[in-house]
């Protein structure tokens, strides 16, 4: 934490927007942000994990780990201590060759992710101009991982797990891009770093539907609850990572609390106006509206009860896609009739159109749905 | 189906997170549809009616802890009270309410368990359980303070108790009566509405009434199929004819209906043991017939609503030291025979939570 | 409050209609033979009046001679409940007629008894041990039974 | 129909949630924080009373599972009636029958609950390990005295009082 903050200070303020005598220009930005985002991640989940648990403790009336070093900030160094010195089990009859790839094929894509995030303004390993269809696109990826995770396995429950997998990807990347499409709409740019600088007000209160749906259809994604069907705990045991123990299970450990803190990093960005606040410095605010963010998916999780998976695809087929083409029809109407200049009126009205548009869909909603009908 | 697959076997059990002890549920699966099932169970099977028939009347009280080992208190009483049918023993007044009071404490325990644990079926991440766990804590403080323990209280004795309540007990259920109401109030508030909850479990894994009464459920099970059928209102045992209560039943005989009548029974088991507390006589706890050796030839048939259903001690006597055989009634066993009706059809997650509503003991149903 | 029914009144019925199976009614049980324990069961839950749609529960007692059936049925329409018995002779193979097709919640029930007492129950569409393993010798709740298997 | 399932009882959970960050965690840290337990508490390891034991076996004879073994034998050179007690409290289910049936109080329920034993061996107690000791304290099942004497039970209900509303 305190490394990596310092890091940022330092360099995230030497480097606006990137310097071109900087020496060796190009290279040195490149090792020093790779270093930092790869710094940020593993430090981050590290907190992460240690922060959820803490945060889930207490909200259960618990209070959390608290042996291992002061408050028991070192419990997550210890797990990962617990987990190297693991033994490896791979199961008989498993697919060898996909058992050992899948962490690491579901690892790589979420690091990359963060080439494009700003962790200040400017500060970042690339400005990509597409940076938004950058993000959507390797994220996504990290799928293919736990579909060969659950492939590779040998294991029923974990097949299943990689199918529901796919389905729920597949299904939820599509409201989920069309909200980002009209932040896009809005900030007029895809470049991640533009997108901050154009949320004067923060896009949550111009955009609340593409919040809500970003929202429910990211969480969907990385499997957080209350759609974390993956690893449904009380139906396929552990889903995808069953099997695995050791170092390989302490990467998809690290995948999801790494895509978790991707959730957190995107909402921030997209909708929180990043790194952007008053009087303290750009790279805290940045960390603070992460935690924040994340502190609300932990609330989410131990509050709610988790979906199942043909609601799962309902809500997002029936629910957040039509929601999502509303949404992004007004908001191109809205951005044609007011160009330019500081719109009050569009927050109030898409506020208005939010409540509107989720109280009348709710009336789809139906219970007892859902039984097949089985031949004898 | 218009896509041609292939079913499979999942072997759910006997090591899952939410089988609830040691079951197995032998399901053939079509993709996430469970297309059959078929419960596997007796890996906990201890013999207990085959040991009541080498203890002595009271020595196997301390066995029946073990059946339903979430409401050890209801199974005491049960057994208790059919040797008393048979040996013809009264108890005391005192007894009775002791008893009564028990028995209800347990029961909230009991759903409160059974709740918790349904809901975390469900998928609620630890949180519901934790906190069902906490208040359920409460009651087994005051269960250790009257007898000793936490989980086998081995209170009752064959005509009356083994021991009188200690006096700090009242003023402790007093507080605990005082407390109660305000957190179910909250348990209610926290997932009672909730939308997920609703669209798991309403109109899922329905029990027609027909069905239910065909299959001998009891308890909330039964009840949650819109049957009006308690032991303690149809065929009022001890001093339960003298509180006011009402029997609250389900509509349909889904998943939610069995967690909501679980939850208001837990409202009235409150409501009766107010009244048992203000009723509560002076005098002694035990009959002065402590250890009742020889009972005479015969057989009876005791039965009380236990916290899952109908629990029932068959008891035949030859006049030995110990009875000739003793069956139990075990509902959890009885409530088990929906499950496959109730499963087939739905997806695997469906059958868990299935599974969860009707609160099963793995210890009752092996015996 | 749950009236149980008189053995005697309900044997006296059983007697005009079914002549020749009961062989002794008492005030707590009726006995009925075990060839005609399914069209009394039937009866006994089909007739108005009687209505008995809920089997409390089943069991065996082993009495060296033979096996005393002991079903516990209940009337949930009107309250009362009654005690059918039937026995079985015979400790090789003893068999009585199934109901599970009158009450579903005789399954399981059925396929304890005859785990731990050996009885087979003619009719019952899954008859195989319950709660002890399939190559388990013996049936542990038989008086006889020793813990050797034998 | 009301239009309802909008989220209320959603927000309504997470109410209650947030709610808790805010109360007293209940959590009782079990090696430095220590509840006491009831005082009828029957707690693992018989506490067996040399004097008053007369070897007349009732808690024997009373115990359902059979783990206490009792024989008496004449020394005669000492001229004296010895008492031979064994308790295996391996297979002890602490349900306090024997202590019930003693008609001379002579056995106790122990008042300690962190017994564990390293070797099986130490589970099988007689005679003299068996005699009450600083570290054996006697619970006050069946005996009032004793029970007059330990220290109050710690409930819960008391300590978790928040939510005033």
């Amino acid at each position: 934490m305190m490394l990596e903050s310092y890091a940022l200070s330092s360099i995230g303020s030497a480097l606006k927007p990137l310097p071109a005598d900087w020496p060796g220009g190009f290279w040195w930005h490149w090792l020093v942000f790779t270093i930092i985002a790869i710094l940020f991640v593993l430090l981050m989940v590290l907190f992460f994990t240690y922060f959820e648990r803490r945060a889930m403790g207490r909200l259960q009336a618990r209070l959390g780990p608290n042996r291992c070093g002061p408050f028991g900030v070192i419990q997550p160094i210890m797990d990962a201590i617990k987990a190297l010195t693991k033994e490896d089990i791979v199961p008989y009859n498993a697919d060898k060759v996909v058992h050992w790839l899948a962490p690491a094929v579901a690892f790589v894509p979420v690091l990359l992710v963060f080439v494009v995030v700003p962790f200040s303004n400017g500060a970042m390993l690339a400005d990509l101009n597409v940076g938004i269809l950058f993000v959507v696109a390797i994220s996504s990826l990290s799928a293919l991982g736990i579909v060969m995770a659950g492939w590779g396995s040998n294991n029923k429950y974990s097949l299943i797990s990689a199918m529901r997998a796919v389905a729920a990807v597949v299904s939820y990347e599509i409201p989920v891009v069309l909200s980002i499409a009209s932040v896009v709409l809005l900030a007029g740019s895809m470049s991640l770093n533009d997108i901050v600088l154009a949320q004067n007000i923060p896009f949550i209160l111009m955009q609340p539907l593409a919040f809500l749906i970003f929202f429910i259809g990211a969480s969907a994604e990385i499997n957080r609850s209350p759609f974390d069907l993956l690893e449904a705990d009380s139906e396929i045991v552990a889903g995808f990572h069953t099997e695995y123990s050791g170092m390989k299970f302490a990467l998809f450990y690290l995948v999801e609390y790494a895509e978790a803190l991707l959730l957190s990093v995107l909402i921030t960005t997209l909708f929180l106006s990043g790194w952007r606040g008053p009087l303290l410095p750009p790279w805290l605010w940045f960390l603070i509206k992460v935690v924040a963010v994340f502190f609300v998916l932990v609330w989410v999780r131990t509050t709610l009860p988790r979906a199942r998976i043909d609601q799962l695809m309902a809500l997002a087929w029936k629910f957040l896609f039509p929601l999502s083409v509303i949404n992004l029809v007004i908001t191109a109407i809205e951005v044609l009739a007011w160009p330019g200049g500081v719109p009050w009126p569009m927050l109030f009205v898409n506020i208005g159109i939010m409540a509107v548009l989720i109280v009348s869909w709710s009336r789809l909603f139906k219970f007892g749905w859902g039984r097949v009908k089985v031949e004898a | 189906m218009a896509i041609k697959t292939e079913p499979f076997l999942l072997n759910i059990g006997p090591q899952h997170p939410s089988t609830h002890g040691v079951f197995r549920m032998r399901a053939t699966m079509d993709g996430e549809v469970i297309v059959d099932m078929e419960p596997v169970f007796g890996y906990l099977h201890r013999g207990i009616e085959k040991l009541a028939e080498e203890r002595t009347y009271n020595g196997f009280v301390s066995l029946t802890d073990r059946l339903d080992y979430l409401s050890s208190m209801s199974n005491n009483f049960a057994y208790c009270m059919a040797v008393e049918k048979l040996a013809g023993i009264k108890v005391t007044e005192r007894c009775e309410y002791i008893r009564v009071i028990m028995a209800e404490l347990q029961r909230i325990a009991s759903h409160l368990i059974a709740v918790g644990a349904f809901l975390n079926d469900c998928g609620a991440f630890m949180t519901p359980i934790v906190y069902m766990i906490r208040e359920r804590e409460k009651i087994l403080d005051l269960f250790e303070m009257v007898s000793g323990q936490r989980l086998t209280y081995n209170y009752m004795r064959v005509g009356g108790l083994s021991q009188d309540i200690p006096e700090e007990f009242l003023p402790a259920l007093d507080k605990f009566l005082e407390q109660m109401p305000r957190w179910i109030d909250e348990y209610d508030q926290l997932l009672r509405q909730n939308e997920v909850l609703l669209a798991r479990s309403r109109g899922v894994g329905i029990l027609p009434k027909e069905t239910a009464i065909n299959i001998s459920a009891s308890g909330p099970v039964l009840r949650a199929s819109g049957v009006k059928w308690d032991i303690r209102k149809v065929d009022p045992y001890s001093v339960y004819d003298r509180f006011e209560f009402d029997i609250p039943t389900g509509a349909c005989g889904d998943c939610y209906d069995r967690y909501r009548v679980r939850v208001e029974e837990m409202r009235q088991s409150l409501r009766i043991l107010g009244q048992a507390r203000k009723q509560l006589p002076g005098g002694e706890f035990q009959t002065p017939v402590v250890q009742p050796v020889h009972l005479p030839v015969g057989e009876v048939y005791g039965h009380i609503e236990s916290t899952r259903g109908e629990l029932g001690f068959y008891i035949v006597s030859d006049n030995s030291i110990a009875p000739y055989r003793c069956h139990i009634r075990a509902p959890s066993f009885l409530n088990l025979t929906a499950l496959r009706d109730m499963v087939v059809g739905w997806k695997i997650a469906d059958a868990i939570l299935i599974f969860g509503s009707i609160d099963i003991v793995m210890g009752e149903i092996d015996r | 409050m749950t009236v149980s029914l008189s053995g005697l009144e309900i044997g006296k019925q059983l007697k005009e209609r079914f002549p020749g199976a009961v062989v002794e009614a008492n005030d707590q049980a009726v006995l009925v033979k075990s060839e005609s324990l399914l069209d009394v069961a039937r009866y006994l839950k089909d007739t108005t009046g009687l209505d008995f749609d809920y089997l409390a529960f089943l069991t065996a007692v082993d009495y060296y001679d033979y096996f005393e059936l002991v079903y516990r049925l209940a009337s949930l329409k009107h309250n009362h409940t009654m005690t059918l018995k039937t026995r079985c002779y015979g400790r090789e193979n003893p068999v009585v007629p199934s109901v599970v097709k009158l009450w579903k919640g005789a399954d399981f029930q059925e396929r304890e008894t005859f785990d731990l007492f050996g009885i087979k129950f003619e009719g019952h569409p899954n008859m195989k041990r319950i709660v002890l393993w399939d190559g388990f010798k013996g049936h542990p709740l038989r008086k006889d039974y020793l813990s050797d298997g034998n | 129909m009301k239009p309802e399932h909008y989220g209320i009882g959603i927000a309504k959970g997470l109410r209650v949630t947030i709610k808790h960050l805010f109360r007293h965690p209940v959590t009782v840290q079990y090696p430095e924080q220590k509840l006491h337990v009831s005082r009828r508490i029957r707690g693992n390891e018989l506490v067996w009373d040399n004097v008053k034991c007369t070897g007349c076996a009732t808690c024997s004879k009373a115990c359902p599972i059979g783990a206490i073994q009792i024989a008496t034998k004449i020394d005669k050179e000492k001229n004296k009636y010895d008492v031979d007690i064994t308790v295996d409290t391996g297979y002890c289910i602490q349900c306090g029958l024997c202590v019930e049936a003693c008609p001379y109080e002579a056995i106790y329920m122990g008042y300690s609950y962190e017994k564990a034993k390293y070797r099986r061996n130490e589970i099988i107690q007689s005679n003299d390990m068996l005699l009450p000791s600083e570290t054996r304290i006697r619970s006050g099942y069946m005996s009032p005295g004793i029970a007059a004497q330990l220290p109050e039970q710690t409930l819960l209900l008391e300590k978790i009082t928040e939510k005033e509303e």
